[in-house]
């Protein structure tokens, strides 16, 4: 794949593409869609192995957890001043990557991005299970996590409740709003393609199965107007939902008063850097099932280019708060601030830092070739890297803050045990297992979506409907990324 | 009489599950009538003599025998239980105070691994016995060495003990025609004790510390437990707190221990070369010369005699551990113009048998002229060096009896084990001061009832001899000793004497001991390129306290390494070899070698090595285990001391130097083993990085009003002293308006518990404590106080709860961070930055612990109000809320919050660390953590509420001063004040106004409650503010 | 229509859902509350606190007004009596057997505890007795239970009530059941008995 | 209600059909559309979405109810934590914007349901499968009398399929 964009020359020329013109060139008609998106959900020998893999990785996770719970936090890698671990930087982890399904699904529709059509349904069932994986840290990194619930208000007959002044209830308040709303999101979407795969099945089951999920949707004209509108205000909402999520979760460190941690410039820092994560989580999951499910002239180039743009702008904010902090620290004339940043690129702790500044900020700047913004290869290979970075920016602003504090005489180290390292594992296995099981049970696109932008069948076809794209080169196989497909989409 | 089916102490095991089948019957026992030691009687020290209330706690009075000095101590029991021991205030000695060794003999008594019966060893194993048959065996032997005709080589070491114990003994001995027993210390300075009777006519004189001008000690380091430790830091603090005319202190010796990081100026010399300067003081010799033998600058030596000779008057200590000792204190006393008053001399230490009178006895013993030996309380096993063969000289002896309480390393040797019973259990008498005796009542039952009193047992084994059975009429030995007793222990004379503790008079007192001449063994030779230099552990002293968790979690005062041993050599001989902290040292002398980490301490001479004493415990004879009631009991001095460090006492020479004593100096050489491993250390950064945590002051910046002459140092963000707001009101600032309304008509019920009109009256206190940098000597006393008060768990042992697991060496959770240490010592260093060696720097001590933020940090991010501030200004942690998010700790800028790792107070986990019996120690007014919860200083708010309780039964406000918290109580430097900061009438109030306040991290804005005193230092001469003024 | 009115029912269903899981966040107050469980001996409150005798309860459980304890007679305080009176009856000679003349036999009679506070609550009660909570406030009417039982709930809502809204001695008067229910007539708050409510006072 | 649904295959034809029919007097028409297309938009001419009203009834609900809860409990039992104050409006925003958000989108998607009258346990009569695949389908609820009529429109307009049902 890597070697096709010399295939296909330009002849120099830069395939300029409006994006509100024609979007799938190589799409033909309804039927088309049908067939093909509902022709991924048959399942396969590669799947099964995957979702095999993921489930050992899960219960390696379950186990240590138990073992966790019985014997005490003591077993996972905590060295006192650093009384927060793995558990805490994956959990902020996964919430970022959850933020990009939310900002594909919900922003780009309010801003009409139509790359988005063909990636969102992904992104957006990324989001969920992402959530789902994040919730469950702040529970397993608790001393007592069988107590948990008493950081939730319900009425109880100690006659008492949470403290709403900590951050830690703002993020309980703030991540499961945002659990149930993008997950309501997804489902809402879902109903019609569900009825899709409900008047399309033939197994009796599986067909009762859709019928009951699609609530029994018959695409009239009456649930379409409630639908786009309800689909409107969903968006509207999840649009600063998912704004406030990270800077809630972002409050959790800027609202103390750790040197490292007790920055105004969080907020913004963290959505950045949540949706830059979740970026890089997009393409390592899209790049591979637009190949292995032969959906490349839906997830076009173009879209891929697109999405690499906002990975780009997004990296480069990032980057920009990584020196910012540094330049507060340096003008503060705070002592404890200078010394820890400057402990924190040359001191115990200089390694992290610069993995986390090479993956962040030196590598995606390779996006500003269009080249490479074009070669799924090399998108695939950077999300990867993007990941690690991502990771270990939270690794940096947990631990070598925490174990570089005020008191000398309590300075520390850290070191992960294999416990923490098996649940972080299991994360990995728990999130997996749930997408897997998404996209062999319902439609990685968004059938009714992507009918929106196919021609419908005409008496009397429209003059200025798509026909003018066709001579305009752009159904080049370079951006429709046909030439991908051995032997042609269909 | 109380009901034993549910007496406080024992709900509260119940809920922690620790409730061992043995303790209802046990605290049964405690309550019942019967038994001839009269123990259920007791008389009270507080309460009405008559009746003990369950659920509140008696104090009994007694003596503290963890050391020779006898200090008296008070007992608080708890339905029959005795849960923490403090200082008598009634007593000469220690007047309140009490050293760490000293509250760790709770540990002693409900120690897992004490014998629970007597013992027999029958071949190579051992087992349990009925009293009856060991006595029996004893008898049966004793006769059949008289039938020999050899009962006269007896030989009886006892621990040293000063009292009536010593005579009874001897008349003991004397009527079965044995020689008078030896009466052992191992930690004793012989040398010093031989020149102070020849210089004062005392073997232990009081330093009047207060009334110098200069301290000069050679090597004598009286704040690290040289002679009795505590009534020296009393005076010393006192000396210190006249901060103007306090007494400029100047330590001269090779290391620089405890005594000497709390001196002014260090002058290094060599180990020997004091004498030198010492002679030079006195006028014999010249500078040079001096400077040869001491390897100390001549200008230094120059300045230090025009000092000497400016500062009047100038007190000269010594210490006579080394081979010149005798002349070296001698020396001193010459040079000493603060002549200690005869009269409170320190009597408890008369009468120690010099090691070299012990060694020839073994030597005896080697050539089989001992025929039956008897050990108690003194473990020659392993407190002689290993070169003094003891083992195999012992292994002569015929029949050998120990009456140890713990599985030591002679006891192993030994024949028969008849247990004696803990000072707790026990009665006896010491003389600790003259004309003031010491009464030790037994504070409780047995622990065991298969333990009994040595003295008991001595008694019942001669009524089983006809031919001595008469000169032993009384039926035990408090009978025997009540006659005795001045007053002949008249039962009004007793009540009055045991509530306080103390009787004037003197104790029966023993025939004078054969006093052997002070043979001075040649020297063996010794070579190396390192001086050696061993001391003995402030906490463990020669090895007696290894067996106590809370000694053995208690950091070094000057190392700050637990659970471990160590070797230390100056950072420039470590760069100059290549060796790091960490690196396994073999450090080998004529007599043997051990294998330590090294660990680099700027505070000793490049060319010497410092090694401590007290670890390394071992099986010598690799006995089978005692399968008593515990298979967990180990021998090798039981699970907490069994292979923990290496025993420095093999490297030395089994000699003894001109006073008789054994510890002492030699050379060495010290090579790498290559092997690497993590020095057990409770320090993070030994600097401050100028963060102004533990600050000073020089004297030359506070004039004669007492007035302090601001200075340009400022500690960073640099904030006013705006403290008082916070300490005047309970809640920092009622920041809300809503706290309080003016107008409140329902007397501010409505407003809530912070109003000062509310009924409830909770805002009228504001708890606040200070602590004096000046006073504070470091030595730890306060933490250990804090362990036994708040029932805080030891993490470090390498085996709790009789479950080896072999997989974690001794102090593992420690390298992790994860003590529990609620009340830290931390200890920084000023000066010599570079590495090299200097004799000019400066160590700050600071006692860290919750500072009751008025504007807690820790406070706002709990999510569910676990942590929260207390209508009395306390910051509160509710354990049974605590979710265990760790936050608070995350955010407390002096990292005082402590996290429960493990299920410390599971009896089923590993890491339990309160062993059968040891949960006895257990405090009842607190709650024992569980797994996954924060906890942290709580300003002893049981002790508040205590207090509380008290008053409200007798109708009365809490008085100022009335109570104070278990670390104030312990100090023996009198530097921590506890107290109600919102009441003019409590001293707290009049210390947070001194000059020399100041609060840790004040430009957090966080309002401390704690308020620290700056340090005072005592500069040579004149010298510039800015010199004095670092922070 | 048919089919609207069929799926109406969801949400009615969800609403039941959600009231009921409210609900259920009261039911972990004290599971153990009118626990009435065998004692070793059956001794009969009503005999000794009611009747003809009236004992005081601070005559057997006699440091409850100077000890967090409130104290669980002797045996012998028992025999004080029974060594003489209603000798003969059998709960009686259990007695007898426990006391054993305080030989080497006699044992405690392992009552069976009722009302328990967890550990980590402190709960003293002389502060309480001398505050003038009367016994029977938490305790029930123990003069007239045939065998005691858990009277309150004792959870911690069940406390704070008190410490919040103050504790009104008339209506513990009434609550001892020696004075006859006149009327409810409601203590203004200025005279009511208060205490302060923040957790270090039971907890730590 | 019994009717008539012509199945279309080209969206023009479906179109037209609709606008004779509305012509027609036939008014209650329901479209079948595998994609919202806003040419039915323009044919039917429908009243706007009531979803807004609820979406702003829930929103307004949830930002109360996220103060009231946040403050309420806090003066509750009123423990000072840092010195801060025992109900302070600031940091509890966040609760108003959460609970805002929640119980707003909830009540957008119960509107979404309740208009549309999902979930229906039992299928329409005139819907056919098709129409969530290629195919427009014109579902026309009329009496039997004008039925006929009504099939001849739909035929007129090239309904590939005309079915009558009951």
């Amino acid at each position: 794949m890597a070697t096709t964009a010399s295939q296909y020359p330009l002849n120099g020329q830069r395939p300029n593409i409006p994006s509100a013109a024609v979007r799938l060139p190589a799409v033909a008609d309804y039927e088309q869609v049908d067939r093909e998106i509902i022709g991924t959900l048959r399942p396969t020998l590669g799947w099964f192995t995957l979702l095999g893999i993921a489930v050992l990785c899960l219960l390696i996770g379950i186990t240590a957890w138990m073992y966790q719970i019985y014997s005490g936090l003591g077993v996972a890698g905590y060295h006192p001043p650093v009384m927060w671990g793995v558990y805490i930087i994956t959990f902020v982890f996964w919430i970022g990557i959850g933020h990009a399904g939310t900002l594909i699904s919900a922003i780009l529709y309010l801003f009409r991005a139509g790359f988005r059509t063909s990636i969102y349904r992904c992104a957006e069932a990324m989001t969920v299970f992402a959530v789902m994986t994040a919730g469950l840290f702040p529970i397993l990194h608790l001393g007592r996590p069988w107590k948990f619930f008493w950081l939730i208000p319900y009425p109880n007959w100690r006659l008492i409740w949470p403290q709403f002044k900590s951050p830690l209830v703002w993020d309980v308040f703030a991540i499961l709003t945002y659990l149930t709303v993008s997950s309501t999101f997804l489902y809402i979407g879902l109903i019609p393609d569900i009825a899709v795969l409900r008047d399309r099945e033939t197994n009796p089951v599986r067909k009762a199965i859709y019928a009951t999920l699609s609530l029994g949707w018959r695409n009239s004209d009456r649930e379409w107007r409630h639908f786009t509108r309800a689909y409107l205000f969903l968006a509207a909402f999840s649009t600063p939902l998912v704004l406030s999520v990270h800077s809630v979760v972002s409050f959790d460190f800027a609202m103390a008063l750790v040197p490292g941690w007790h920055t105004t410039v969080f907020p913004p820092y963290f959505v950045a850097g949540a949706i830059f994560s979740g970026l890089g989580m997009v393409f390592t999951i899209i790049i591979p099932i637009r190949k292995f499910f032969r959906l490349q002239h839906y997830v076009t180039l173009n879209d891929l280019d697109a999405a690499a743009k906002m990975c780009l702008f997004t990296s480069m904010v990032v980057g920009l708060a990584y020196l910012t902090e540094f330049q507060v620290a340096w003008m503060s004339g705070n002592k404890f601030e200078q010394e820890y940043f400057w402990n924190r690129v040359f001191g115990q702790w200089a390694w992290a830092a610069w993995i986390m500044l090479l993956c962040n900020m030196v590598l995606p700047l390779s996006l500003f070739s269009q080249r490479l913004r074009r070669n799924p290869s090399w998108l695939f290979i950077l999300s990867l890297f993007i990941n690690l970075g991502m990771w270990f920016e939270r690794f940096v602003i947990v631990v070598p803050s925490l174990s570089h504090e005020y008191e000398p005489w309590q300075w520390g180290s850290y070191a992960p045990t294999f416990v923490d390292y098996s649940i972080l594992l299991g994360s990995f296995g728990w999130f997996f297992m749930w997408f897997l099981l998404f996209i062999k049970q319902l439609p990685v696109m968004a059938i009714s979506e992507l009918k929106e932008v196919v021609p419908p069948k005409r008496k009397h076809p429209h003059p200025d409907e798509f026909e003018h794209s066709r001579d305009e080169g752009i159904a080049h196989p370079f951006i429709t990324g046909e030439h991908e497909l051995p032997g042609g989409a269909h | 009489m109380s009901e034993p089916t549910k007496p406080a102490g024992v709900r509260r095991r119940e809920f922690l599950k620790v409730l061992g089948a043995g303790t209802a019957a046990a605290t049964a026992a405690a309550c019942t009538y019967a038994g001839p030691e009269e123990t259920g009687k007791l008389i009270p020290y507080l309460v009405s003599p008559d009746q003990t209330v369950p659920g509140v706690s008696t104090y009994y009075a007694t003596l503290c025998r963890e050391c020779s000095a006898g200090c008296g101590v008070i007992a608080e029991t708890r339905d029959g239980r005795a849960i923490k021991l403090e200082g008598n205030p009634e007593h000469p000695l220690n007047r309140g105070a009490l050293c760490a060794r000293g509250q760790a003999g709770l540990q002693g008594l409900y120690n897992p691994d004490r014998f629970r019966t007597p013992m027999i060893k029958s071949g190579s194993a051992w087992r349990a016995a009925t009293w009856d048959e060991a006595i029996n065996l004893l008898a049966q032997n004793l006769g059949e060495t008289r039938g020999r005709g050899v009962l006269g080589t007896g030989v009886f070491l006892n621990q040293h003990e000063s009292g009536s114990f010593p005579a009874f003994l001897d008349s003991w001995l004397a009527s079965y025609g044995m020689r008078p027993h030896l009466s052992v210390d191992f930690e004793a300075d012989h040398g010093a004790i031989d020149a102070h009777r020849r210089a004062y006519g005392a073997s232990w004189p009081r330093w009047n510390l207060a009334d110098a001008k200069l301290v000069i000690s050679f090597g004598a380091d009286f704040l690290d437990g040289w002679g009795a430790s505590v009534p020296h830091q009393l005076d010393f603090a006192e000396a210190r707190a006249k901060i103007k005319d306090a007494p400029r202190f100047i330590y001269i010796g090779p290391r620089r221990s405890l005594t000497g990081l709390n001196a002014d100026q260090w002058i290094a010399s060599k180990p020997g070369g004091e004498l030198a300067i010492a002679n030079f003081l006195l006028g014999r010799g010249d500078a040079n010369a001096a400077s040869q033998a001491s390897g100390v600058s001549p200008a230094t030596l120059q300045r230090l005699a025009q000092e000497f000779a400016s500062a009047k008057p100038a007190l000269v200590l010594a210490g006579g551990g080394g081979d010149n000792g005798v002349e070296l204190v001698s020396a001193a006393a010459a040079l000493n113009a603060v002549k200690p008053a005869a009269g409170d001399a320190i009597t408890s230490l008369d009468g120690i048998a010099r090691t070299s009178d012990v060694i020839a006895t073994v030597e005896r013993m080697r050539t089989g002229q001992v025929a039956i030996a008897f050990v108690r309380g003194t473990n020659p096993a392993y407190a002689l060096p290993k070169s003094a063969r003891f083992a195999d000289a012992f292994a002569k002896v015929p029949f050998k009896v120990s009456f140890s309480m713990f599985p030591d390393e002679t006891t192993e040797l030994c024949d028969l084990v008849l247990p004696d019973l803990h000072t707790l259990e026990s009665w006896g008498d010491a003389e600790s001061t003259r004309g003031t005796i010491t009464l030790q009542q037994p504070a409780m039952d047995p622990v065991f009832t298969g333990t009994r009193s040595t003295a008991d047992v001595l008694i019942a084994v001669a009524k089983k001899d006809s031919a001595v059975a008469s000169r032993f009429a009384d039926a035990d030995y408090r009978a025997w000793l009540f006659k005795r007793l001045p007053g002949g222990g008249s039962a009004q004379t007793m009540t009055a004497a045991l509530a306080k503790g103390i009787l004037p008079g003197s104790s029966a007192a023993r025939a004078a001991a054969p006093a052997a001449p002070a043979a001075i063994t040649p020297a063996a030779s010794t070579t190396g390129d390192f001086f050696l230099v061993t001391y003995l552990s402030p906490s463990l002293g020669d090895g007696r306290g290894a067996n106590k968790p809370w000694l053995q979690e208690l950091p070094d005062p000057v190392t700050k390494v637990l659970w471990s041993s160590w070797a230390e050599i100056h950072p420039e001989t470590a760069t100059r070899l290549g060796i790091e902290r960490g690196d396994i040292l073999e450090v080998k002398t004529s007599a043997g070698s051990i294998r330590v980490p090294a660990l680099v301490y700027l505070g000793v001479r490049p060319d010497t090595i410092a090694v401590p004493l007290g670890q390394g415990h071992a099986s010598p004879a690799q006995s089978t285990w005692f399968d008593g009631k515990d298979k967990a009991v180990q021998w090798g001095y039981g699970r907490y001391a069994r292979a923990v460090g290496a025993n420095a006492l093999d490297l030395l020479p089994a000699r003894s130097n001109a006073g008789g004593g054994v510890i002492g100096t030699t050379r060495c050489s010290i090579s790498k083993t290559g092997e690497q491993t993590t020095v057990v250390s409770t320090e993070g950064s030994a600097r401050q990085h100028g963060r102004g945590i533990a600050q000073a002051i020089s004297v030359n910046e506070i004039d004669a009003h007492g007035e302090q002459v601001e200075h340009e140092v400022k500690p960073p963000g640099d904030a006013p002293h705006k403290f008082l707001p916070g300490l005047r009101s309970p809640v920092a600032a009622d920041a809300q308006g809503e706290l309080g309304s003016p107008t409140a008509a329902d007397q501010g019920v409505l407003q809530g518990l912070y109003d000062p009109k509310n009924p409830a009256k909770m805002t009228k206190r504001r708890w606040a404590m200070t602590v004096d940098l000046a006073r504070c000597t470091g030595c730890s006393a306060c933490v250990t106080a804090c362990y036994s008060e708040n029932n805080i768990p030891t993490v470090g042992a390498p085996w709790q709860n009789g479950v080896v697991y072999a997989t974690h060496s001794p102090g593992f959770n420690i390298t992790r961070g994860r003590e529990m240490n609620w009340l830290r010592l931390e200890r920084y260093y000023e000066g010599a930055e570079d590495g090299r060696f200097t004799e000019d720097f400066e160590a700050r001590f600071i006692p860290m612990l919750c500072q009751h933020c008025g504007n807690a940090p820790c406070e706002p991010v709990c999510p569910v109000y676990a942590t929260y501030h207390a209508p009395d200004g306390l910051n509160v942690q509710v354990y049974n809320r605590c979710v265990g998010t760790r936050y608070c700790s995350n955010n407390c800028p002096y990292k005082v919050r402590y996290f429960n790792w493990f299920g410390y107070g599971e009896p089923d986990r590993v890491q339990y660390a309160f062993p059968d019996p040891l949960h006895w120690q257990l405090n009842p007014d607190v709650t024992v953590r569980t797994k996954g919860v924060m906890e942290k200083c709580s300003f002893c708010v049981q002790r508040i509420r205590e207090a509380e309780h008290r008053a409200a039964l007798e109708h009365r406000e809490v008085e100022a001063d009335e109570f104070t918290t278990a670390c104030a109580a312990a100090c023996p430097s009198r530097a921590i004040t506890f107290g109600d900061a919102a009441d003019a009438n409590w001293s707290v109030t009049k210390l947070i106004e001194d000059e020399r306040a100041y609060h840790v991290f004040e430009e957090l804005n966080t309002y401390t409650a704690v308020v620290y005193l700056k340090k005072v230092n005592h500069p040579a001469g004149a010298v510039t503010a800015a010199e004095g003024a670092t922070r | 229509m048919t089919q609207r009115r069929k799926w109406t029912a969801i949400p009615g269903l969800l609403a039941l859902a959600i009231g009921a899981v409210v609900l259920s966040a009261y039911s972990g107050a004290s599971s153990s509350q009118n626990r009435q469980p065998v004692q070793p001996i059956n001794f009969p409150h009503p005999l000794h606190a009611a009747g003809n005798l009236k004992l005081n309860c601070l005559y057997c459980h006699n440091t409850a007004n100077k000890s967090p304890d409130p104290g669980l007679p002797a045996v012998g305080t028992c025999m004080g009596c029974h060594i003489v009176v209603r000798a003969d009856k059998p709960e009686i000679k259990k007695l007898w057997t426990y006391y054993a003349m305080g030989g080497p036999t006699a044992k405690p009679i392992p009552w069976v505890r009722i009302h328990k506070v967890p550990d980590y609550v402190h709960f003293p009660h002389m502060r309480h007795v001398n505050a003038g909570v009367t016994c029977q406030t938490c305790h029930g009417q123990v003069q007239t239970m045939d065998r005691v039982y858990q009277y309150s709930s004792l959870n911690m809502g069940w406390c704070v009530k008190c410490h919040v809204n103050g504790y009104d001695p008339q209506e513990g008067l009434r609550a001892t059941g020696y004075v006859p229910d006149t009327g409810r007539t409601v203590t203004p708050a200025g005279e009511r008995k208060y205490a302060r409510y923040d957790c270090a006072n039971c907890h730590y | 209600m019994p009717g008539i649904i012509g199945a279309f295959v080209e969206i023009d034809s479906a179109v037209e059909a609709i606008e004779d029919l509305r012509r027609n007097r036939f008014n209650d028409l329901t479209v079948y559309t595998p994609t919202p297309r806003h040419e039915f938009e323009h044919a039917l001419e429908p009243p706007p979405s009531r979803v807004r009203i609820f979406t702003l009834i829930g929103g307004l609900c949830g930002a109360t109810f996220g103060y009231w809860i946040a403050i309420w409990t806090s003066r509750y039992w009123p423990l000072v934590v840092g010195n801060k104050p025992i109900a302070s409006w600031v940091p509890y925003t966040i609760f108003g914007f959460e609970v805002m958000v929640l119980i707003g989108s909830l009540a957008t998607v119960f509107a979404l349901l309740a208009l549309s009258r999902v979930p229906r346990l039992t299928m329409t009569v005139g819907y056919d499968p098709r129409f969530s695949g290629g195919h427009f389908g014109v579902w026309v609820a009329t009496s039997p009398d004008r039925a006929k009529e009504a099939a001849e429109l739909l035929r007129k307009h090239g309904a590939v399929e005309v079915r009558h049902e009951a």
